[in-house]
């Protein structure tokens, strides 16, 4: 059989030329920075896709393990903490956290039917912000952590000036999260979760432990989404505050696995470019542009471009589940490739 | 010993008694039948065989067990552990702030270097300084929860449908319940995920374990399909499978497990005659690799064909119980159930 | 005062918060029988309902108007809230929702919340309109006063403990609600038509019930509680803005969730408890840890009783 | 006329893509001033009326110093999921500002926290940064935040951060030592649990202790509670003589006015500049606030400012026919540090100006006469006290004599 390169594949490359256009285009133009977000939100999205397109969990809190992954690797490097790790075994260190995370509030609540489950992890979103609040002695409350360290490769210590670097770095930790899911995904733990998802009483009937099943998921997706938090602590140099890591975040997770397409890799990919892109990139582009124009007025509220976000984000997410209600690039039928 | 046993068992939900005083035995090697009109109890009386739902009285045994996960010395401690940690995350989460002042905030002085020893030691002594309100309390009662919690997890889980499952008892639904979105090798694959040993480090890394196991089991797969005729559509969707091959599927998914007792639910509902024929031949043919058959079945040809002992429900109660000869000729057989059968 | 005093004024305050958020739950709780959506979109319905009460409110001059004309007042807002809410929730099924039944769950989900952002804007837009109600239009995101048209008087005098017109107006308006809800869902065609939606829609269908007619009129009823519960919520609390729906939905989901979704005791329930779980935390806590104790309450019930307070446990057909 | 110059820019800009030009020499005569605060979402009133208040100062000097043509970016780095600033658009913004060669300026932000992202980007591209409303002392005073602050913000060593705005430790003391004048005895300290709210309230309940007056209560509310009844029913059986509220319209300083009148609380009600804007009287209610409710503010009420401010007001007025507010003022102060800097600047590049501004002497400024101390902040320690009467902010004294 001839290799072929599959939609990932494609999608992955393209991504990888991006700093090579931005050669090409003026300052005002260049892309690279934004997509490092869509990098962020992919990998975000990819965690949440175990739980939620793979094992057919509703998570509406994956933003509060992310909170869990960025302070975690807050405390553990900050100079204001006596732990001081460097940047990579904090990032190790991200995974186990965030997994430890979601056992603790999986392994009680994993029994609930779906959405009793989503209203729960919702809750959860709330508790962890209230608690990073809260807790100021130690999580510096609103203030978040900072400074926190870039990466150090061949003894070299990076800044977050190192735009190319940190575009590659990101890059190839998607890509690598972007293989372990798929290899969870075309292995027996994978199958179990698919079969849990179509029809949970069946798989048990079958011999699946769902409840193990379920909790890897759980503790997988909020392993990855502390790694993103991890990761987008250590990009912007700072925790930032615990009300990034709200509600209106996890929201944005599920939307991009959603419309890109639940259950796929290529899709989530999709997913975090179109609804990641529309929010940073387009809006963001559109916007400067109009004021550059001096299209708007401060004096009328439907004259501000600012004022219409919402409307656009909102109308994108009903029309694009409109077209396509399976997400932009559905799964295929699992397995067929093999 | 019997391959399954049924003693005096009930299920009831809320006021409707479902399944009344049922006991039947059924032989290692046989093709057992459970008939009986619509609502007699048997689907019930099958979901209480494999744990969907407890019995509410009486007891099924296979194998000669009663296959609900004993009280080990482990499960004990499981739970004990758990109430420990939930114990002692209730106190850290009560005391948080003020152990991390004694062990952190109270030795850092930053950019110096850390008094490691000394801040632990500090942190010990704040532990130890909690006292009974502020660290027994929170204790026992977070111990309290979590091991409940435990506990009940636990209880729920002793009779599931999953750990039936994986004693070697395997089954078919009523109303065929494939994963639709699953190819049919996948469909088999779940099936044998019991038999599987890859964990999740060796899936995450494909390790050469991983590979040895997956050539292993898709080969089986393949064979088990072959069985049941369903040789070249193993990359097919199970969603798009006709409807007859559909019940076949479920077998090799059923038979991927290696049960030794396999239940199948009414399967040769919707089939023609052709298709039955068929079926009674592919059940023979599972009898004869070892398996124990027992079955739900309206289609009197087909009990009549296959099975070496049939019994009989109506309205939930045992009515008769014998060879196809014997319950052909049984009267209050005839007035329930075969009659209204063969001449309505 | 008494810690007795105390407890008891707490208790009404969490009973009359409770109340409110029991009438948004209803809304959630009945679009989610009857088609397991989670309607994000609830909240902000509600949150334009009390917008326009305050439209109302500065167009036609209620505060001018003398107490019998205000009573008036007041119950053209609660009409006019009730059949906007419920109109718009009704389109919101229609052009956004109906098209998805047939797709997954989490498609629909995302038109939801889809819905709820364009809400949200509709009421940024709305807050900035040139009224002297909103402030003549320059701050389109600040916060709002709703005139207090139900005085926050002390029934009692001057004791510590106060019940006011405002607390015994949300009763007066939610009990009654409640109560003909109920009947109707018991008694009525339609509710035992929802009822039969709810438990099958295809089987319901067969039998010639008009399935999508149902559902809308499900969406139309939620929504008008949502309209009712807006005009009492800005009566109440005398402040409205353009992004009070995400949490009264996220405490009134809760409290559908708590009592057992898809009951409408339940919700009621749900409510109230939540309501008074609030105060007495507020009380007898910080009010910094209320929120993780309402949502560390709502696990703690979960894993005892994973169908919620009056929620049936559900069996699947097998 | 910007049109025109965004035409004119995009062409070079195509003429770069192209490859036509590898390098052409920096358009002379445009020099970009960059804001960068939150524009979706709830902030929005408050920095709508900041960037009224930049876009009045250049319009001002008509668009031009000098030879240099002053053009004006009004970035938001709010995302509309958020609906509130959101880290990784500011990083974005201060990133794309670093990178555009024009920027001259970056004024910004409005949130503290989103400071502390911003600062060391700009930092290292040796940007000025001059910001209307964070408040957060640690940004730029030693001993005052983290052990770790400022310096962590001057990776480059030099300092690139200033403000226009009095720090929480100033005014948080101030109206301590205001509520002690006013006669109270016991306070009872709300914040919104922001970094603003719960930084300024912090100060003020150190200061409350020091001066004698008793805090019966210190509590974080829940800024997106309906209402805070329960709350309010606590602090009453405290019986305190004043409430303070550390925290903005935005985080419900509104509700809480309400909820203490119709809990039946009568004393005194206490709320620094984030309040400090008519938005605030229009959703607490006039009659809640009349007579007893004090409002603290850095630099003096636009009423009874004379030359300078007195013109701003009035030009305020006629542009935006509304009165201008706190943060208006705020802003058209940075917009105005800024230009004046360029005016002054040796060198009309990032480095000249950043020079230019940090050497900021005895600036008359519609907030008063002041300059950027060693740390860049305003040795202004002007403080005046409002109260509200018949709707209205009413000044009442300058804090501090």
């Amino acid at each position: 059989m001839r290799w072929r390169p599959g939609p990932i594949v494609i999608l992955l490359g393209l991504a990888a030329l991006v700093p090579v256009l931005d050669l090409l285009l003026p300052a005002a133009f260049a892309l690279s920075e934004a997509v490092r977000t869509v990098f962020l939100y992919a990998i975000l999205a990819l965690g949440l896709n175990v739980v939620t397109g793979y094992a057919g969990l509703l998570n509406l809190g994956i933003a509060a393990f992310m909170a869990v992954g960025a302070y975690a690797f807050g405390i553990l490097t900050c100079e204001i903490y006596p732990f001081q790790f460097g940047f990579w075994s904090a990032l190790a260190l991200t995974l186990p956290i965030g997994a430890a995370a979601g056992v603790i509030l999986g392994a009680p609540t994993l029994g609930l039917r779906g959405d009793y489950l989503a209203i729960v992890t919702m809750g959860f979103g709330e508790i962890v912000q209230d608690v990073l609040k809260n807790l100021d002695s130690i999580t510096k409350g609103m203030q978040g952590i900072n400074p926190l360290p870039a990466p150090a490769l061949g003894g070299e210590q990076w800044t977050a000036d190192d735009e190319r670097k940190w575009f590659y770095l990101l890059f190839v930790l998607l890509a690598l999260t972007v293989l372990a899911v798929r290899n969870l995904e075309r292995s027996r733990l994978g199958r179990a979760w698919f079969s849990i998802r179509e029809d949970e009483l069946a798989s048990r009937a079958m011999g699946i432990r769902a409840e193990r099943a379920k909790l890897v998921a759980f503790a997988t997706g909020a392993a990855l989404a502390a790694f993103a938090g991890g990761l987008s602590a250590s990009l912007l140099s700072s925790t930032g505050e615990p009300n990034n890591y709200d509600f209106q975040a996890s929201i944005l997770a599920l939307c991009i696995v959603i419309v890109g397409g639940i259950g796929s890799i290529a899709g989530v990919l999709v997913g975090a470019l179109v609804m990641v892109g529309l929010n940073s990139i387009v809006l963001v582009k559109a916007t400067a542009w109009m004021a550059a124009q001096g299209i708007g007025s401060q004096g009328n509220v439907l004259l501000s471009p600012n004022n219409w976000k919402f409307l656009i984000f909102g109308l994108a997410l009903v029309i694009a589940v409109r077209v396509k209600p399976d997400g932009l690039l559905p799964p295929r039928l699992e397995g067929t490739r093999r | 010993m019997k391959a399954m046993e049924c003693h005096g068992v009930w299920v009831q939900f809320g006021g409707l008694i479902a399944v009344q005083d049922v006991s039947f035995a059924v032989n290692p090697g046989e093709i057992f039948a459970v008939i009986g009109p619509n609502g007699a109890g048997k689907t019930t009386l099958f979901n209480a065989v494999t744990g969907i739902y407890p019995p509410t009285k009486g007891r099924v045994e296979l194998h000669g067990d009663e296959q609900v996960e004993p009280v080990t010395p482990r499960v004990v401690a499981t739970i004990a552990i758990v109430g420990a940690l939930v114990g002692a995350l209730a106190v850290g989460a009560v005391h948080i702030q003020s152990l991390w002042q004694s062990w952190i905030i109270d030795h850092y002085k930053y950019a110096q270097p850390f008094p490691w020893a000394e801040a632990t030691a500090a942190l010990a002594r704040a532990i130890a300084g909690l006292g009974w309100f502020g660290g027994v309390l929170p204790l026992v009662v977070g111990g309290a929860i979590g091991g409940g919690a435990a506990w009940k997890h636990f209880s729920r889980a002793r009779r599931a449908s999953d750990h039936i499952a994986r004693t070697g008892v395997a089954r078919t639904f009523q109303n065929i319940r494939l994963f639709n979105e699953l190819s049919l090798a996948q469909n088999v694959l779940v099936g044998m995920d019991a038999r599987m040993r890859t964990g999740f480090v060796s899936a995450l890394l494909r390790l050469p374990r991983f590979h040895a196991e997956r050539r292993a089991f898709h080969a089986e797969a393949q064979e088990l399909l072959d069985f049941v005729g369903l040789a070249g559509r193993a990359d097919e969707a199970a969603g798009s499978l006709p409807y007859g091959l559909r019940r076949r599927l479920e077998i090799a998914r059923a038979l991927g497990s290696r049960p030794t007792l396999l239940l199948l639910d009414e399967p040769a509902a919707g089939m023609n005659p052709t298709e039955v024929g068929g079926l009674m031949a592919l059940i023979r043919r599972v009898r004869d690799r070892g398996v124990t058959v027992v079955l739900i079945e309206h289609h009197m040809k087909l009990v009549m064909g296959v099975s070496d002992r049939i019994h009989v429900l109506q309205h939930g109660r045992t009515i008769a119980e014998g060879t196809p000869d014997a319950i052909r000729s049984d009267r209050r057989c005839i007035e329930a159930y075969l009659g209204s059968e063969e001449h309505g | 005062m008494l810690d007795f005093e105390v407890f008891v004024q707490q208790l009404i305050t969490g009973l009359s918060n409770g109340m409110i958020i029991a009438l948004i739950a209803i809304g959630y709780t009945m679009v989610y029988g009857i088609i397991e959506l989670i309607n994000f979109a609830h909240g902000d319905v509600f949150m334009l309902g009390a917008f326009l009460a305050l439209t109302l409110l500065g167009l036609l001059g209620m505060e001018s108007w003398g107490p019998w004309g205000q009573a008036g007042g007041v119950a053209t807002m609660l009409a006019a809230s009730a059949l906007f809410c419920g109109g718009l929730n009704w389109s919101l099924d229609r052009l956004a929702y109906r098209s998805l039944r047939r797709s997954s769950k989490l498609a629909l989900l995302v038109s939801a919340i889809g819905c709820s952002f364009i809400c949200v804007n509709l009421g940024l837009f709305w807050g900035g309109l040139p009224m002297e109600v909103f402030g003549g239009g320059m701050a389109a995101a600040a916060p709002k006063d709703f005139p207090a048209l139900i005085p926050q008087t002390n029934l009692l005098g001057d004791s510590f403990i106060r019940i006011t017109p405002a607390d015994l107006l949300v009763v007066a308006i939610t009990v009654p609600l409640m109560v003909g809800l109920t009947v109707m869902v018991k008694r009525t065609r339609l509710g035992r038509a929802m009822r039969a939606v709810a438990q099958d829609g295809v089987a319901a269908a067969l039998m010639g019930i008009p399935v999508d007619r149902v559902i809308g009129a499900t969406f139309f009823i939620g929504g008008a509680l949502g309209g009712f519960a807006s005009v009492v919520y800005a009566l109440y609390n005398n402040t409205i803005g353009f992004q009070m729906g995400t949490r009264a939905g996220l405490d009134a989901f809760t409290a559908a969730v708590l009592g057992g979704i898809g009951s409408l005791p339940g919700a009621v329930l749900g409510g109230l408890t939540i309501g008074c779980v609030r105060s007495m935390s507020d009380q007898y806590l910080e009010t910094r840890w209320t929120n993780t104790i309402v949502f560390g309450i709502l696990v703690l019930i979960l894993i005892f009783r994973p169908s919620g307070l009056l929620g049936a446990a559900r069996r699947e057909k097998v | 006329m910007t049109m025109h110059r965004s035409l004119e820019l995009s062409f070079v800009s195509l003429a770069l893509a192209l490859g036509a030009v590898a390098w052409a020499a920096p358009e002379g005569g445009t020099l970009k001033i960059v804001s960068s605060l939150p524009r979706t979402g709830s902030a929005n009133a408050q920095t709508t009326t900041i960037v009224n208040g930049i876009k009045l100062a250049i319009d001002e000097v008509g668009g031009k110093v000098g030879e240099w043509t002053i053009q004006y970016q009004d970035m938001d780095d709010a995302s509309p999921q958020r609906g509130n600033w959101d880290p990784a658009v500011e990083a974005q913004n201060a990133n794309s500002a670093s990178r555009d060669d024009e920027v001259v300026a970056y004024i910004g932000t409005f949130n503290s926290g989103a400071a502390k992202v911003a600062i060391p980007i700009l930092n290292r591209a040796g940007l000025v940064m001059v910001s209307p409303a964070n408040t957060y002392p640690g940004l730029t005073k030693p001993g005052q935040g983290e052990a770790n602050e400022p310096m962590v913000y001057r990776p480059s060593g030099k300092i690139n951060y200033f403000r226009v705005v009095p720090t929480d430790d100033l005014q948080g003391v101030q109206a301590a030592n205001w509520a002690k004048d006013l006669g109270v005895k016991r306070v009872f300290v709300l914040h919104d649990r922001e970094l603003y709210g719960k930084g300024i309230a912090d100060v003020f309940k150190k200061q409350a202790e020091k001066v004698g007056i008793e805090v019966v209560g210190f509590e974080g509310i829940d800024t997106k509670a309906p209402n805070y009844r329960a709350l309010v029913t606590k602090l009453k059986a405290t019986t305190p003589d004043l409430v303070y509220f550390g925290g903005t319209t935005q985080s419900n300083a509104g509700q809480v006015a309400k909820d203490l009148r119709s809990g039946g609380y009568e004393g005194k009600y206490m709320v620094p500049d984030g309040c400090f804007e008519q938005a605030f009287i229009e959703a607490a209610g006039a009659d809640n606030l009349n007579d007893n409710t004090f409002v603290t503010f850095g630099g003096l009420p636009p009423e009874k400012l004379t030359g300078r401010g007195a013109e701003f007001c009035s030009a305020y007025r006629t542009k935006y026919s509304a009165d201008p507010e706190a943060y208006a003022a705020y802003g058209y102060e940075c917009g105005r540090v800024v230009l004046q800097a360029i005016a002054r600047a040796t060198s009309k590049d990032r480095k000249g100006i950043l020079e230019a501004i940090s050497t900021t002497k005895d600036f008359d400024g519609v907030l008063g006469r002041w300059s950027f101390d060693a740390n860049g902040d305003t040795s202004s320690q002007l403080m005046s006290g409002q109260t509200v009467h018949d709707g209205k902010f009413e000044f009442v004294k300058v804090l501090g004599q």
